[in-house]
């Protein structure tokens, strides 16, 4: 694929994906319930509308390029996400020789990428939603590592078209049981939805993007919605067997696969509670990095088998 | 791209974390300077690997070795940081005068 | 074409900020709930200020540095009564619903953005930005003093390890949407572990959750709407604390609970109660958070006071309710998860004296009734000793601060902190 | 001069300013994520390099190890975003006279030296041979990588706790006074 088609084509799914993910949200709030204060905003196409018009307001001093290079960095991050993704079984946008080291980088710039948006506002509740982020990030990053090392071992390759064909015979998701939900923490957290929002919460008025208004607050959300697209295809593919599949193109089936993790994730950010930081962090270390070494070992010992 | 215009790019980074390293006062930022210095390395090492080594494995081992010295630095730094802070609430070079407790 | 205009403008989503003053709370909350007008957390999000409820007037330089903080266009609605605390607002009534009277607003709004309203403070940083120290810093030194307006981070002693870092102060309050509405704290903080607090302003008199209960101490009322009402007003407090900890599914089960429990239905309590443990809420909460030290329990009121195992309740003395065999319910730690856990029970055993009680001729309690917040209409409300702010949230992070506060109702805490409004 | 020499040369130029704007900022936790804008062009010209792996990895260790730098200024510094202006350096003609030395003498190394130029093959696969290098013949190389790494985090946790064998670390630690002239006395 040309450079010029593979942009052009990742920015194209991250819309579609967006709008997507859009509809899962509103979907969720029918089916699970309204509250009467919701901080994530709608994603709409009113809202659209009415963000461009809406004046983006300031804070006293605060890091301006930092703060608006922000959601465009967590955008961009999310779009190098989609971009390593294989489509067909043998073709990604960006087929790299270290794809999955790739993601590690998107993962940990993700992170980053919050808390700046977090520290430049200069103001009290975005850098808490910040500092909390990072604490909790870098640790479900850890996390995610050692899984994808996992996925790794039985391709013998970091190459994410070698994991699809690895999962031929059988999904990731089935050889190693405790990969996928490990994963799916990550992915909340760094799409900032539900039980690992720590950036954007309500104890904190939207945390990190408490401050934004206008046109860099859409760009946020927006971004975050797309982070979720990103997230959704590669745990896809890397759980999922991706575009692998009987009778349907291999587009599709990562679609339909995509989908299901998309609306996995949106429900479980509706359904699930936020533990306190502090509990959540000794959580993290005590209970499933352990439980990610264990994961590890099995799909050692099934790639020795 | 010749290895001599990497290894000057290197050589200025290398010069650059030289003059950080000496010149800072906040032991952070005077580690900010030593990892400057190794970046320069590793961008030196990895451009000998590839164009005078003709992809050699041990070329990348070392790298990989430099990015372990790296994190090691960086662990124990931060960690020298808060002792000190912790026992006498100084975080600049100029006023750790002596080095007994 | 004028009709179908109308018609696309009424299904516009608007997204209004709520400023909520006395007595407003659980109404702006029907409000977001049934209409689907979209309430939001932060103000830059909103393009209306909602001022629902009246605003003592201390508070009113609060709600003007509020008002700027909307992005243009935006507008400003009054719902309540008396004169409203900012000049150039819509005036609804506050027995009319301010539905409508918002979409016009944000309608004309859209029409014509110069209708927006305009900023009532200077918008200038408190001190002008300028260096005077050798390096163009403000102060004399490197840190501390208030170099341009705003107090410097000044080093303090770190409660949990020792290392001694830059704490900075902060006021939070009183249109904050975590905390009750009203109350002001001045926080020193380090990182987000709370080093000190101030009480600023107490939360705001909410005379709406006490209403039928103030009311049935001048005249009869029929026992089971009261026991309704006090059911509603537990599932509406869980409600609200689910929401601040992200468990959207279950603040929206909480508050539908409420709406049916006003019509006495009390279906779904039981699986709540299950799902308190199945989505993390009850578990993710630290044990033993939020006990008051043995000098404080004395302060503790209502549902708080049994969660923390001591059976003083009102209704154990009061006759329809001895007739009904009532025993109060406790819990044992005093918690948080306790009062949760409290209101739960008590609402579930509201609902089952209501259904009891039903035929029950109207009965007026003029010696005092137990309220949703604790005693009501007994001389010694008020005279205990006051709940100190700074010795129950000093050393926890702020996530776990919000939690604290918002396991008391308002009203409660508003008592617990010695106003005494009967 | 071909695309990837533009290329090569943009990113270097990144990498410098970036380095040299570290200490020229106010902010820390601008100065931290200047390093790591260095680190990534640095690691991009590795990937142009044909480093696929060891690029990639370079970028997403030091973007951990940077959030975890910018952390500990904010943590340590007096004034981390900079609004109130300050020069903390010392001996700062030294330093530059240092700096420029080692430049140099390092370069004139590399213009002087005649290197071979035995370039990577084109198309080598280079990511497996490595792992393959790393768990074979060098793997005592690898392994003792791996143990100083287990002891800098024991390290580190000893030496940055609180409680130590004899009680606490920090009893009987005299806060100096917060004027910067005024010397150590402990």
């Amino acid at each position: 694929m040309s450079p010029l088609g593979a942009l052009g084509v990742t920015l194209g799914v991250l819309v579609a994906g967006v709008v997507l993910v859009g509809l899962l949200d509103a979907l969720a709030r029918l089916v699970l319930g309204p509250v009467p204060l919701e901080t994530p905003d709608r994603l709409t196409l009113e809202g659209l509308r009415g963000a461009v018009r809406r004046q983006s307001l300031t804070t006293e001093h605060p890091d301006l390029a930092a703060w608006r290079l922000a959601p465009a960095a967590y955008l961009g991050l999310a779009a190098a996400g989609l971009a390593l993704v294989p489509v067909a079984a043998d073709r990604a946008a960006v087929d790299v020789e270290a794809g999955i080291v790739v993601w590690g980088a998107v993962e940990s710039l993700t992170v980053i990428a919050v808390f700046l948006h977090g520290w430049s506002s200069n103001s009290l509740l975005p850098l808490l939603g910040a500092y909390r982020f990072v604490a909790i990030g870098l640790s479900v990053m850890l996390v995610s590592m050692f899984v994808l090392i996992g996925a790794a071992l039985p391709a013998e390759s970091l190459r994410l078209t070698a994991i699809v064909e690895s999962q031929r015979g059988l999904w990731n998701a089935v050889r190693q049981p405790l990969g996928l939900p490990l994963f799916l923490l990550l992915g909340l957290a760094i799409t900032l939805r539900g039980p690992m929002d720590y950036a954007d919460s309500a104890d904190l008025a939207g945390g990190t993007s408490a401050e934004d208004s206008g046109a860099p607050r859409l760009a946020w959300q927006f971004a975050r919605a797309a982070m979720l697209v990103a997230f959704a295809t590669m745990a896809a593919t890397v759980f999922l067997g991706g575009p692998l599949g009987p009778l349907l193109p291999g587009p599709v089936w990562l679609l339909l696969k995509a989908g299901f993790v998309a609306a996995l994730l949106v429900a479980l950010g509706r359904l699930l509670a936020r533990p306190d930081a502090s509990r959540m962090l000794t959580f993290i270390w005590v209970v499933l990095l352990p439980l990610s070494f264990l994961d590890l070992a099995i799909a050692g010992l099934e790639t020795l088998r | 791209m010749t290895v001599q215009a990497i290894l000057i790019v290197a050589a200025a980074l290398i010069g650059l974390g030289v003059y950080g390293t000496l010149s800072q006062q906040s032991i952070v930022m005077l580690m900010m300077g030593l990892e400057l210095i190794i970046n320069g390395v590793l961008l030196a090492t990895v451009g000998f690997w590839s164009l005078t080594a003709a992809g050699l494995p041990e070329g990348q081992l070392l790298a990989i070795v430099a990015m372990a010295v790296m994190a090691v630095e960086m662990a124990i730094g931060f960690a020298l940081v808060v002792a000190v802070f912790r026992r006498r609430e100084v975080d600049m070079t100029d006023r750790l005068g002596t080095m007994s407790h | 074409m004028a009709m179908r205009h109308g018609q696309w403008s009424s299904h516009r989503p608007v997204r209004f900020f709520a400023a909520v003053g006395e007595s407003a709370q659980s109404r702006v909350e029907r409000l977001a709930l049934r209409t689907g007008l979209q309430r939001v957390a932060t103000p830059r999000a909103a393009s209306l200020l909602l001022i629902a409820g009246g605003i003592p007037e201390q508070s009113w330089p609060a709600l003007r540095r509020l008002h700027d903080q909307l992005p243009h266009p935006r507008g400003a609605l009054y719902w309540g009564e008396g004169p409203p605390p900012l000049p150039d607002v819509v005036e609804v009534e506050p027995s009319d619903t301010p539905a409508t009277a918002m979409r016009r607003l944000q309608a004309e709004l859209e029409r014509d953005p110069r209708a927006s309203s305009q900023d009532l403070l200077p918008n200038e940083p408190p001190a002008p930005w300028q260096g005077k120290g050798p390096h163009g810093q403000g102060g004399e030194g490197m840190m501390g003093g208030t170099p341009y307006g705003r107090p410097m981070t000044m080093r303090g002693d770190e409660l949990r390890d020792g290392l001694r870092l830059d704490a900075h102060e902060v006021t939070v309050g009183p249109f904050a949407p975590m905390l009750p509405p009203g109350l002001a704290l001045g926080l020193r903080l380090q990182g987000d572990v709370i080093q000190q607090v101030a009480l600023i302003q107490p939360p705001f008199r909410d005379a709406a959750a006490e209403a039928p209960f103030a009311e049935a101490l001048d005249r009869p009322v029929a026992v089971a709407d009261l026991e309704r009402a006090r059911a509603a007003h537990h599932l509406r407090c869980v409600g609200r604390f689910c929401a601040l900890r992200g468990a959207l599914a279950l603040a929206a089960r909480a508050h539908a609970s409420a709406e049916r429990a006003r019509a006495g239905n009390g279906a779904g309590l039981g699986t709540l109660g299950r799902l308190l443990w199945l989505s993390g809420l009850r578990p993710g909460i630290a044990p033993g958070l939020g006990t008051l030290g043995p000098a404080q329990q004395g302060c503790l009121l209502g549902p708080a006071l049994r969660a923390a195992g001591r059976p003083d309740d009102l209704r154990s003395r009061r006759d329809p309710y001895t007739g009904a065999g009532f025993a109060p319910v406790t819990q044992r730690n005093g918690d948080v998860r306790a009062r949760i856990d409290q209101w739960l029970a008590e609402a579930r055993q509201a609902l089952a004296l209501a259904a009891r009680l039903e035929h029950q001729p109207p009965v007026a309690f003029a010696a005092g009734l137990e309220g949703p917040a604790g005693p009501l209409g007994t001389p010694a409300t008020g005279d205990g000793p006051r709940l100190d702010l700074d010795a129950l949230l000093r050393g926890l992070e702020w996530g776990e601060a919000v939690s604290v506060l918002a396991s008391f109702s308002p009203q409660a805490l508003r008592r617990m902190l010695g106003e005494a409004d009967r | 001069m071909s695309w990837a020499d533009a290329i090569f040369w943009l990113l270097a130029a990144t990498a410098l300013l970036a380095g040299w704007r570290v200490f020229r900022t106010d902010s820390m936790v601008r100065a931290s994520f200047f390093l790591l804008a260095s680190f990534i062009a640095v690691g991009a010209i590795m990937l142009m390099l044909g480093a696929a792996y060891l690029g990639f990895a370079t970028i997403f260790m030091m973007a951990v190890e940077m959030m975890v730098m910018a952390l500990f200024m904010v943590m340590f510094m007096m004034n981390p975003a900079g609004l109130n202006p300050m020069s903390m350096v010392h001996q700062h003609g030294l330093a530059i006279v240092a700096g420029l030395v080692t430049f140099a003498g390092l370069g004139a190394f590399a213009l002087s030296v005649d290197l071979p130029s035995r370039p990577l093959p084109a198309g080598a696969e280079v990511t497996a041979p490595l792992g393959r290098e790393l768990l074979g013949p060098s793997m005592l190389v690898f392994e003792s990588a791996g143990v100083t790494l287990l002891a800098t985090m024991i390290c580190a946790v000893v030496l940055s706790s609180r409680s130590g064998r004899f009680g606490p670390s920090d009893a009987g630690s005299v806060p100096p006074s917060i004027d910067p002239t005024a010397q150590e006395k402990s």
